[in-house]
């Protein structure tokens, strides 16, 4: 059906080709000076050319209308993927609650995505999928798709949510019959033998950690996570605090509580979205960060 | 009348010396031409910060600037493209200017208002300065909430949204004023329609910047209260309606679009019909498709919301309606490609951006037609797509009609020449440039790349890096007429008083005029009869009759 | 020149002339009908422009009251009708004096005229005095716009926990509404804090509540002080960290996680009397969680804040389980007051939308009326000069057909704020 | 009193100069109106009708004084058509306005989440 559209998109695109070379040669085929007497207005011609667009625009109305129609609709037995989309990543639930930072889907499903951010308007974009719709903090909006062909696509935030909207991106991986039952059981059994410092290193990548935070020591938008572990820090209310366990969980958990001065108090709230175990685990690759 | 280069009374330059004489001044022309001094300034403004967005997207990742810093540019970019260019660009520099005088009338209505405005205009430039200096808004210029809510960022965004807030009134105030004096100030003889087309158009924008502007007025009223009270009508976590915001922001900004397109095509359709020497084809339908444009304009905003979370039916009503504005345009285009039929066509600079228009602006309006149709903008809301289709249609046909504008009737307000050869040659590089920097961007938004972004995948780096090129050219093609414009005023050869063998009232008046416009009460001639006039050589064109008249008074 | 056209100069006499003989006639217009009939149409796009620019508010009205009819019908109650009504009144009675003074400057009677301007401008006084009044009257409720929104007194939705002669009147705390709203599964939760008024903050609102639900634990109980943000100082402005007692019965483990982060002292001396303090709890949703909150609040004060003083809390909806609600507002309610907190219960969720609207539509009106004041005065000052002729009295019919529009959105903001039943 | 040159007569109330003058009887009697329709609209609200019905009736009073209000302390009863021309434009720009924004945000109320606090994923 994406492909239908496509056409669609492609048909006008030929069309409107058409239309401009066909103006183009009209306005240039007379330069220089020709002087010729000329008719006046003509009723009838205007008035053709009134209704003639108008009918056009019917048809693309409708055309479009119906489009809209089929991908908004609700499919029949669909698969929920709970998002939630947050400066700068996104998390996806899936239906047995495992959650990962890229979409993976099979392929044939019909999915239905239940979307809400947590703090700005971001925008779930698949351009393959050829569907976008805004997230909004405070609200469901939902997306529909069906994925025809295996392969490995790529997801956007298309509406501007900031420094790092651009690295808002990730990737959709749309399986064969099977492939993502595998990847759920990999996903469970990887999270089982990670040690804590990889728990950590794979939370700082799949969940956003590293728009932000370098671990090389340069900062970013916020602090850099090298060689700050029992580090006495200064914090944006002036008093001094140990980077610990607790400062840390408590940083992840409210960040603008402890702020640091210099940083913008822009990090959300990651509560509810790590596990303790994950949080454990940020700690410790934190610590191994020396 | 007729030939009054020798007029005892002097031009409205040497009536009076000195800052006070302008600073204070109530004369449309004084104030217009201090609106055009600031417009052309923000426009090289803007313009940089266009260059230094492209140049950071020659390449992937880190050209030359960080995230956030590109984040500003293109916010200020749009901010002082959209608010202090093209907005005020021709209703305001060049209607103030070009408006009493086509109308042969002395001044506008309220010369007093009319000079507040202009205050008010300097007041919201000069508060969008402060908010660059107090760290620079990243809102994007649409300034949609919650985003534009974060409170770190409150001390450069209340003074941009104050800024902003002023600069809607000053467009209120000129559309007020226009309205006023085209009510008013319309000679005996001249009904509405004798008006010659760019007056309509003129009306046209006035009426919507009269009825839409106040919504934008309040709605960044509301945003600077969130600022400093946190009343919390768009913010969602006290409750509010985030969704809200962009119906109270587009309200204003559909009509926005109109304010600065529909003066654009005013002038094209002057431009249009004195370098073809023909009358307008089809008047009435242009005339009419104006004022239909600034009606349809307040029933389509939602189209620029079909993604955002609006309901279906909000969708589907707004995507009908939508296509209701491709008629009274493509009426427009059908009738100055009709004007153009057995004309005798004169490529002069003025010419050259008005065919440059008529081009841009089909290719702007029928792209326009992928975003209305709802299946396709879904894909392509929120890419590239649609930042080349609305260049194509704000700067492709907004500025380019402008300067085409200010090249008709800059002998006329200045009373010299600027270089023909050289105009041309900018003409031609403005429309290269354009088309080099936005056709890849259709290409690359048709394959889902999208918009505000400081990144981007390899595979789009071809298009970014021909799009940054064409910029480039854009670039220097605008610098360079400025230059040039600037340095007419003193090198440039004295104008004579009509110069392209214009038929409205305007090439009536003295070059340059005087205080009042005209020291003798102007002719009302037919609108668009050009078979009176003749080309004269140096003295530009003259009236065949007036000339005969002259010569019997002599003998 | 520019300058000769300037109407004002220096010679502001009466120019009482014919035709062309005012001296306020402007040089480009052809005669005074001319002119004034340019500035009437003027000032009516500008009025069509003044009815779009409030437009905006009435959507958002419109939309909240459409969608949310709760928070309108339990908000109004706290706007006197009273005010609202002598408030039509006073701007009815200008509007006449400024359609009268129009007359008055048509027909030349200047005596008149001056009358007319100076009852107008005294009764757009008397319209922001009572403005003033009401205004004040609420902030000393602490019934305000947004996250300002927390009545004090009016408490019909929140449990009282009044305290006397607790932390000699400087310290103060309570609980937001997300406290509560969080912790509706801890046994013997308690507060043992006292408020004079509650801020909620817009970034602890914003993110930082919801973890506390996600580990509801068991245990012993922890006492905590709540560090103040910059923020807040800012807006204390005390000297001394005010301390706070949260005491959770049946908490464990490292005490950050366990105790709500929404934590907000304040100190307002209008508001409270020093030796009587209360600390409000909200429950934004009381079929779920009203209850719980009843039961936490049986529990006895946690010990570490007993020797502070006795609590005596009430909840308004279900009797006065404590003894008797302590009201301690300056401004104290009446019984009509009482009666009506009684039967109001808890506010719903997001009744501050309905006062940021309030603001919102009778601050802009405010501020269009005193706008008009201005323009009235410079007007009396003309006409006492005896600018106005039969000629010339377009400023004055122009700023008539602005107050009348003032006047009108007055009409609708009446019955839609105050007149809702 | 001066007599101005131009004086046109449309209307049998006296027309002075170069508008329309309101006669202090039709100046009192809107006044008096306006004040009584206040007290009533008041006392309206103390009974109950039902909510929508009390509305209803707040607002058409309303709606009764600022056609009062605009036809008589603002003249436009004697005025220009143009000028009630652009009044009702306004009017009708501010309704499409109201229509569409109410017309979309009906539709998505049920998907916003007013039982969760903000933040919450």
């Amino acid at each position: 059906m994406f492909y239908a559209v496509l056409g669609l998109s492609i048909f006008f695109f030929v069309g409107i080709t058409f239309f401009v070379v066909y103006f183009t040669i009209k306005y240039r085929h007379r330069p220089g000076h020709k002087a010729q007497p000329s008719p006046a207005h003509n009723d009838a011609m205007e008035i053709t050319w009134t209704v003639i667009p108008t009918i056009i625009c019917v048809f693309l109305f409708l055309g479009g209308w119906k489009g809209y129609l089929e991908f908004t609709s609700e499919k029949s037995n669909p698969m929920v993927i709970d998002v939630t989309a947050q400066k700068w990543h996104w998390n996806f639930t899936y239906p047995d609650g495992t959650q990962d930072g890229n979409l993976h889907v099979p392929v044939g499903q019909p999915i239905r995505m239940r979307m809400t951010s947590v703090d700005v308007l971001h925008s779930f974009y698949v351009p393959a999928f050829r569907v976008k719709q805004d997230v909004v903090p405070r609200r469901y909006t939902y997306v529909q798709f069906t994925p025809t062909r295996p392969g490995v696509y790529r997801l956007y935030c298309a509406e501007y949510c900031g420094d790092d909207h651009s690295q808002m991106k990730v990737k959709v991986f749309v399986h064969e019959a099977g492939g993502y039952e595998r990847f759920l059981s990999e996903k469970a059994s990887l999270s089982q033998s990670m040690s804590p410092e990889e728990t950590g290193l794979y939370v700082y990548n799949k969940k956003g950690c590293v728009a932000c935070h370098s671990v090389d020591g340069s900062p970013k938008v916020g602090p850099s996570w090298k060689g700050i572990w029992n580090e006495q820090v200064k914090l944006a209310d002036g008093t001094t605090i140990t980077v610990d366990d607790q400062y840390i969980k408590d940083s992840v958990l409210e960040p603008q509580k402890q702020a640091r001065p210099g940083y913008p108090p822009s990090m959300p709230s990651f509560a509810g979205q790590l596990s303790e175990r994950e949080i454990a685990g940020v700690i410790a690759y934190i610590k191994s960060l020396k | 009348m007729a030939s009054t280069t020798a007029t005892a009374e002097p031009n409205y330059f040497e009536v009076s010396k000195g800052f006070k004489s302008w600073a204070l001044t109530l004369d449309h022309k004084r104030i217009g031409l201090m609106y055009l001094f600031g417009i052309l300034v923000s426009l090289l403004v803007g313009g940089a910060f266009a260059l230094l967005v492209r140049i950071e997207l020659f390449s992937p990742g880190e050209t030359i600037t960080t995230a956030q810093t590109y984040n500003r540019f293109f916010t200020l970019h749009g901010a002082v493209m959209i608010f202090l260019v093209i907005i005020p660009g021709i209703p305001a520099a060049l209607g103030n200017i070009m408006l009493p005088i086509q109308l042969g009338a002395p001044d506008v209505a309220f010369p007093k208002l009319n000079l507040m405005s202009f205050y008010l205009w300097c007041t919201g430039a000069a508060l969008l300065v402060l908010s660059i200096i107090m760290g620079s808004i990243d809102t994007g210029w649409t300034f949609y909430t919650p985003y534009s809510l974060d409170p770190s960022k409150s001390a450069a965004i209340i003074p941009a949204v104050f800024g902003v807030f002023v600069l809607g009134f000053s467009s209120i105030f000129t559309g007020l004023n226009f309205l006023v004096t085209i009510h008013k100030f319309r000679p005996a003889g001249m009904g509405w329609f004798q008006m010659p087309l760019n007056l309509w158009a003129l009306y046209a924008t006035a009426l919507m910047q009269v009825l839409a502007t106040p919504v934008l007025g309040i709605t960044v009223l509301l945003l600077f209260v969130e600022h400093t009270l946190h009343i919390g009508i768009f913010d969602p976590t006290l409750g509010g309606d985030p969704v809200l915001f962009q119906h109270f922001f587009w309200f204003y900004s559909h009509p926005a679009v109109y304010i600065m397109i529909v003066p654009a095509m005013g002038v094209v359709s002057e431009l249009i019909t004195t370098f073809s020497r023909k009358p307008v084809f089809g008047y009435r339908f242009i005339a009419y498709s104006s004022v239909s444009l600034a009606l349809l304009a307040f029933l389509v905003w939602g189209h620029h919301m079909f993604v955002s979370g609006q309901s279906a039916l909000a969708n589907m009503v707004f995507s009908a309606l939508t296509f209701t504005v491709a008629i009274p345009s493509a009426i427009k285009v059908f009738n100055w490609t009709a004007t153009l039929y057995k004309g005798d066509i004169r490529l002069q600079t003025p010419m050259l951006y008005a065919l440059s228009f008529l081009i841009l602006f089909t290719i702007g309006g029928l792209t326009g037609l992928f975003l209305a149709i709802l299946a396709t903008d879904v894909h392509l809301h929120d890419t590239y797509f649609v930042v080349a289709h609305f260049h194509y249609v704000m700067m492709g046909s907004g500025l380019v009609a402008f300067l085409g504008a200010l090249h008709y009737w800059w002998p006329k307000f200045t009373g010299r020449m600027y270089p023909e050869r050289l105009g041309q040659t900018c003409a031609v590089g403005v429309f290269i440039g354009f088309n080099l920097t936005f056709l890849p961007q259709f290409i690359m938004g048709s394959r889902g790349m999208p918009r505000r972004y400081w990144d981007y995948d390899p595979e789009f780096t071809l298009f970014h890096r021909l799009s940054t090129i064409g910029a480039l050219i854009l670039g220097i093609s605008l610098f360079v007429t400025v230059v040039y414009l600037f340095a007419s005023l003193k090198l440039g050869r004295k104008a004579p008083q009509n110069p392209w063998g214009g038929s409205t009232m305007e090439w009536q008046a003295p070059t340059p005029p005087t205080l009042y416009n005209f020291p003798e009460p102007p002719v009302l001639h037919e609108l668009y009869d050009y078979s009176d006039l003749v080309e004269d050589g140096d003295n530009g064109w003259v009236r065949k009759s007036e000339q005969a008249k002259a010569k019997a008074k002599e003998s | 020149m520019a300058d000769n056209h300037d109407a004002h100069g220096a010679e502001g006499g009466g120019g009482h002339g014919h035709g062309h003989g005012s001296p306020f006639i402007q040089h480009h217009y052809d005669d005074a009908k001319h002119q004034f009939d340019s500035g009437k149409l003027g000032i009516w796009f500008f009025l069509t422009q003044e009815i779009l620019f409030f437009s905006a508010l009435f959507v958002a009205y419109i939309l909240f009251r459409a969608h949310r009819p709760e928070i309108f019908r339990y908000a109004h109650h706290y706007l006197d009708v009273k005010w609202g009504a002598i408030n039509t009144g006073v701007l009815i009675v200008s509007s006449l004096t400024a359609a009268w003074a129009v007359r008055a400057a048509q027909l030349n009677q200047r005596r008149i005229l001056i009358g007319c301007l100076a009852t107008t401008i005294v009764c757009a006084f008397g319209f922001l005095g009572i403005k003033y009044i009401e205004y004040t009257h609420k902030v000393h409720e602490g019934i305000l716009f947004g996250k300002k929104f927390d009545p004090c007194i009016s408490s019909g939705g929140a449990h009282l926990i009044t305290k006397k002669n607790m932390c000699e009147g400087t310290k103060a705390s309570a609980c937001s509404p997300g406290d509560i709203d969080q912790r509706p599964d801890e046994p013997g939760w308690q507060v043992a804090c006292v408020a004079y008024e509650v801020h909620v903050k817009y970034d602890m609102v914003q993110g930082t509540e919801d973890k506390v639900t996600k580990d509801p634990k068991t245990g012993a109980e922890t006492t905590t002080q709540v560090p103040v943000t910059k923020e807040q100082k800012t807006e204390v402005s005390r000297s001394e960290l005010p301390v706070c007692q949260m005491v959770s019965h049946g908490a464990h483990g490292p005490p950050h996680p366990e105790n709500p982060p929404c934590w907000e002292i304040a100190q307002n001396p209008n508001v409270c009397k020093p030796d009587e303090v209360a600390a409000l709890v909200h429950y934004p949703d009381e079929e779920k969680r009203g209850r719980e909150v009843e039961i936490d609040l049986q529990c006895d004060p946690a010990p570490k804040a007993t020797d502070q003083g006795d609590i005596f809390a009430s909840t308004s909806d279900s009797g006065h389980r404590f003894g008797k609600p302590t009201f301690v507002s300056q401004s104290k309610p009446s019984k009509h007051d009482l009666e009506m907190l009684e039967a109001m219960g808890p506010p719903p969720e997001h009744t501050n939308m309905f006062f940021s609207i309030y603001f919102a539509m009778t601050g802009l009106h405010g501020i269009h009326v005193l706008f008009g004041i201005f323009v009235f005065i410079w007007l009396l000052i003309r006409a006492i000069k005896g600018h106005f002729t039969p000629e010339y009295f377009g400023p004055i019919d122009y700023a008539a057909l602005y107050w009348h529009l003032v006047d009108l959105i007055w009409i609708f903001l009446f019955p839609l704020l105050y007149l809702i039943h | 009193m001066a007599t101005a040159p131009k004086s046109h007569d449309h209307h049998d109330d006296h027309h002075h100069g170069i508008a329309h003058v309101a006669s202090v009887r039709v100046l009192l009697t809107t006044w008096i109106t306006l004040m009584f329709l206040t007290v009533i609209t008041v006392l309206a609200t103390k009974v109950d009708f039902g909510p929508s019905m009390n509305l209803a009736i707040a607002m058409a009073i309303a709606a009764i004084k600022a056609t009062l209000v605009i036809l008589f302390f603002m003249h436009l009863f004697y005025d220009k058509l143009f000028h009630s021309v652009l009044i009702i434009g306004g009017l009708l720009a501010a309704s499409l306005f109201v229509g569409f924004a109410l017309m979309d945000s009906g539709q998505y109320q049920d998907s916003i989440r007013w039982d969760v606090p903000a933040g919450t994923p």
